[in-house]
């Protein structure tokens, strides 16, 4: 697994880390099985002109060196921001901003936009603000997900390594 | 500081293999199967390599077929006595559970091609149950292989009991003993396959062995110019024969020395771990390589874990599923029973003979740090 | 004296080589699939390598395999696309008589596996005919296994029109390449697999690589960890993939001034040694490798021959069958139409970069004296 | 191909070799598709007490190092003997005599011993004399396994290489 230099820093010393108190939003995503999860808070405040913008951020995730790295990268990018500039940011984004990361771990900052983007979800639906078609539409496709990986998980451990034809690239020298 | 505690991934070569190895690049470069003197050169050596790893197994030299390291020895292994066996209508196979990959996969590979493979299940530590190995066999029942010691865990399996209970049975007895060789006393008697790697001790990568008893009936997997008794064919690699019979040589000499040592300070390491909150050791607590100390850390990820202790100079290993684009961890940790949260968050430390008591000591200064700001990331530490 | 003129059966390794494969064996040493700074060291010298292979050879570095030798890649390009094959109920290849063993004996064994196999016959100079490849085409026939250049006459085939046929009729094209590369421009365009082998162009014994272009389907023969893009498991062999990336970056670099000069070489060889009376040259006149000669010498037997000429220090190989226990001489001259007698009495020269005329001169003031010491012994000369 | 000392000096250096002028037996053997023929001519004396002695012998060989060293080697052994000792000249005295050979070389011998048996047979039946039942059966074995050869030799070169199992080790690198 070769990581840039950016990515090393933030896996380092990651910025924003850390349980909130009494967060205005909070996004959790992914599963213990495949070894990814993050958890997303977020505090609501206003700019001066008015917009909610996002106050502070903190996360907790239990993941690879990418998946820390994405989510210490996706707060920092959406600190300060209005809750509409946080949603345009996308796992793109967060790559761009790591200067890039291994095709296997482009999974990884998939997890940090869907965090922040759960986050506000949680945020808009528990203040009755109106949500966002594409917001309601991701919200939902990642439930579904979850389901679906439990789903896989089920099976999986039912079958583990008893047969099954895949020869995919496992670790075990 | 630099620590390298993934031995039980590879090992650096040592000096006196290195040495021995040289002259065969270029100097004494002949093609062992040429007449001339080149060549008669590079047989003589080839053969003293050949003899040597037979007297250290107490085998006969006819029985050592070389190979290009453990993953090649185990396929021919499983498919060449499986291509003989479909002809006398046998088709089953056993193994367990925790084998590695080269085994579980070439298995499989035999399940696509007609045969029927029992997997047996482990115990919380790793070990097979030797009844159920005995009772799994059927009449159609050709071969039987359990490793002689796990990688990941270090459990020691009862490969010598199993090994017996198949030459009363009339079936073959394959054992990987990659892991094995030069750690623990290996008695071949009722061993009918055996398989090593020279780059687990201390020899160079791309070096095995299949040791093929005599009675042992077996198709070549690589066909070609009937090198190796017709067993393995492709030009000899006599330099990484001598290196590996000078490692096997080598190991067996410093065997029992290095297990005192290792010991030591694997107990050492094992006991200081143990003192992090929410640490389990996997594996059998006596039945156990001498070199190997397998932990799994509550709410943080074997990934992040490698990558921060590497940091810091130690390098490691783990079974998350996090370093391989698979979801799937370890099959091994799983086998125990542990909840995938425990398999990802696993750290094998395997211990050499280059490692001091220092350095571990360091490692017992810098792990719980490591653990410790891992899991004040963990959304599930503290919950 | 010392003369090897053994080159098409094994070759020294290179001084640069050495030095290059030196720092993984006991430095960089790492398991290039381990997440640690040893692991990432070792994959990023790997993949050097392989990207160095790839550029070389004009494909992708994801179409390279290192595999254990060439052996081993022609036994995995024919058995593992013909498990491919198999599932499309397509059984059958085409090859020639005169391949090397690793693709006739693999060939024989996919016979003993229901497949076919049609084995073309080549003209007295060991050409195979264009036209007959292409009639033998059926509907079923998945493979076209055709060797770029022959190992014991040197004859070059028309592999690169065999391999557009192929391409226009929708067959695989394999070629063994181990004689050729280095030593002919090759283009792989319409190759869709090649096998090569290190130590024929200076690199170490016991690494090759098999080329298997994207749009090939092929399984594994070897199964495990799932390295090599899942094609090839094994501990990846670093020191011998960098050994072989430099061997034919150098092969490639100095292939023109070595042809030249080899040329020039082997033509006065040929020359001097057509002067003995009742000696032929084997292989075709000009469609030849430049390190290749290859005679018979009526009346003489090879290892005879081979053996005295190695008293005068002189390292050369035959294709007679007393150099083996079979009773059946080279495969490959009896394709060519000589008779037993004629092939037993063969004789081949192969040059290499390190010989040089004086060493040319001297055999050819031995050469005569040695045949004719052994025509003095033989009860047919002078009959 | 390893062969020892002894071996090494009489196949550099033949004793006994080349055409016998009028010899009084001559015994052909071997087969030239499986490369080893061997011709030895005998002339036969009488010694001081009247029994007929092998009094000059000579040999051609076509085939490898060790027939042409058995070749040196077994007339070396016979020359001076009666043709009563020359008989019990078997190819494990004649191995012996050269401190050995390879397993796979071990034909080469019985190729000499073969040879010397029917230059004896040869002289024996042309001088109508009483040929022993061990040499008439050995005589008729030696033509049984020349045509044997043949057969298999036909049959070979019909087949070589464009098909059959075995997979016996060949040169071919
Ligand atoms: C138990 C076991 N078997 C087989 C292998 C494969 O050996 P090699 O690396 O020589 O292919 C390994 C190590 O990778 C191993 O630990
Ligand atoms: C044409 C040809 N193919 C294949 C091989 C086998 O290669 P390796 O020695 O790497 O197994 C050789 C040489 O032995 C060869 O000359
Ligand atoms: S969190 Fe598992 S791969 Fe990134
Ligand atoms: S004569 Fe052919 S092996 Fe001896």
């Amino acid at each position: 697994m070769i990581y840039g230099e950016k990515v090393r820093e933030h896996f380092l010393k990651p910025h924003n880390m850390g349980k909130m108190e009494h967060p205005d939003g909070v996004g959790k995503v992914g599963n213990i099985v495949c070894g990814d999860v993050m958890w997303l808070y977020i505090k609501v405040g206003k700019n001066s002109k008015g917009q909610r913008i996002i106050s502070d951020i903190k996360w907790q995730t239990f993941g690879c060196a990418a998946a820390i790295a994405t989510s210490s990268a996706v707060t920092d990018l959406a600190k300060g921001k209005t809750l509409e500039e946080a949603l345009e940011i996308s796992n793109k984004k967060v790559v761009d901003s790591l200067g890039g990361l291994p095709p296997v771990k482009i999974h990884c900052s998939v997890l940090a936009e869907d965090a922040l983007g759960e986050a506000i979800y949680d945020y808009l639906k528990k203040n009755n603000l109106r949500i966002p078609k594409k917001l309601q539409e991701r919200h939902e496709k990642i439930i579904a997900d979850i389901k679906e990986i439990e789903e896989r998980y089920k099976e999986f451990l039912q079958r583990e390594e008893t047969s099954g034809k895949k020869q995919s690239r496992e670790p075990g020298f | 500081m630099k620590v390298y505690l993934d031995n039980a991934a590879t090992t650096p070569v040592r000096k006196e293999v290195v040495e021995a190895m040289q002259p065969f690049f270029s100097e004494k470069f002949g093609n062992a199967s040429s007449l001339h003197s080149f060549g008669v050169e590079a047989r003589n050596e080839l053969e003293k390599a050949r003899e040597k790893t037979a007297s250290i197994l107490k085998v006969k030299p006819s029985e050592i077929i070389f190979t290009s390291g453990a993953t090649e020895a185990d396929n021919f292994s499983l498919k060449g006595t499986a291509l003989v066996a479909r002809k006398e209508g046998k088709k089953h196979l056993i193994t367990t559970a925790i084998e590695h990959h080269a085994v579980l996969h070439s298995m499989q590979w035999l399940e696509t091609q007609g045969f029927d493979v029992t997997y047996l299940p482990v115990d919380e530590f790793g070990l097979v149950d030797v009844e159920q190995v005995s009772e799994a066999i059927r009449k159609d029942t050709f071969l039987v292989s359990v490793m002689a010691a796990n990688n990941e865990i270090g459990t020691i399996e009862p490969f010598e009991e199993i090994a017996k209970i198949c030459s009363e049975r009339n079936v073959l007895f394959h054992t990987d003993a990659v892991q094995a060789i030069g750690k623990i006393p290996m008695d071949l008697k009722d061993i009918d396959l055996l398989s090593l790697s020279a780059h687990k001790i201390y020899g160079p990568k791309g070096s095995g062995v299949l040791v093929v008893k005599e009675n042992v009936q077996i198709e070549p997997l690589i066909h070609g110019g009937g090198h190796e008794f017709g067993k393995r064919s492709g030009t000899e690699n006599v330099a990484s024969a001598v290196g590996l019979a000078k490692a096997l040589e080598l190991a067996e000499k410093e065997r029992e020395s290095e297990a005192k040592r290792q010991t030591a300070l694997r107990d050492k390491l094992i006991d200081g771990v143990l003192q992090i909150p929410n640490t389990r050791l996997n594996g059998h607590p006596t039945k156990r390589l001498f070199n190997n100390a397998n932990f799994s850390f509550s709410f943080i990820e074997g990934e992040s874990l490698i990558l921060r202790l590497n940091e810091k100079g130690i390098a490691a290993s783990t079974g998350s599923a996090c370093s391989s684009p698979n979801l799937k961890p370890s099959h091994v940790l799983l086998a125990l029973g542990l909840k995938p949260s425990e398999a990802h968050g696993s750290l094998r430390l395997s211990l050499g003979r280059n490692n001091t008591e220092e350095e571990i000591d360091y490692v017992l200064e810098v792990l719980p740090l490591v653990v410790e700001s891992l899991r004040k990331i963990s959304p599930f530490a503290g919950q």
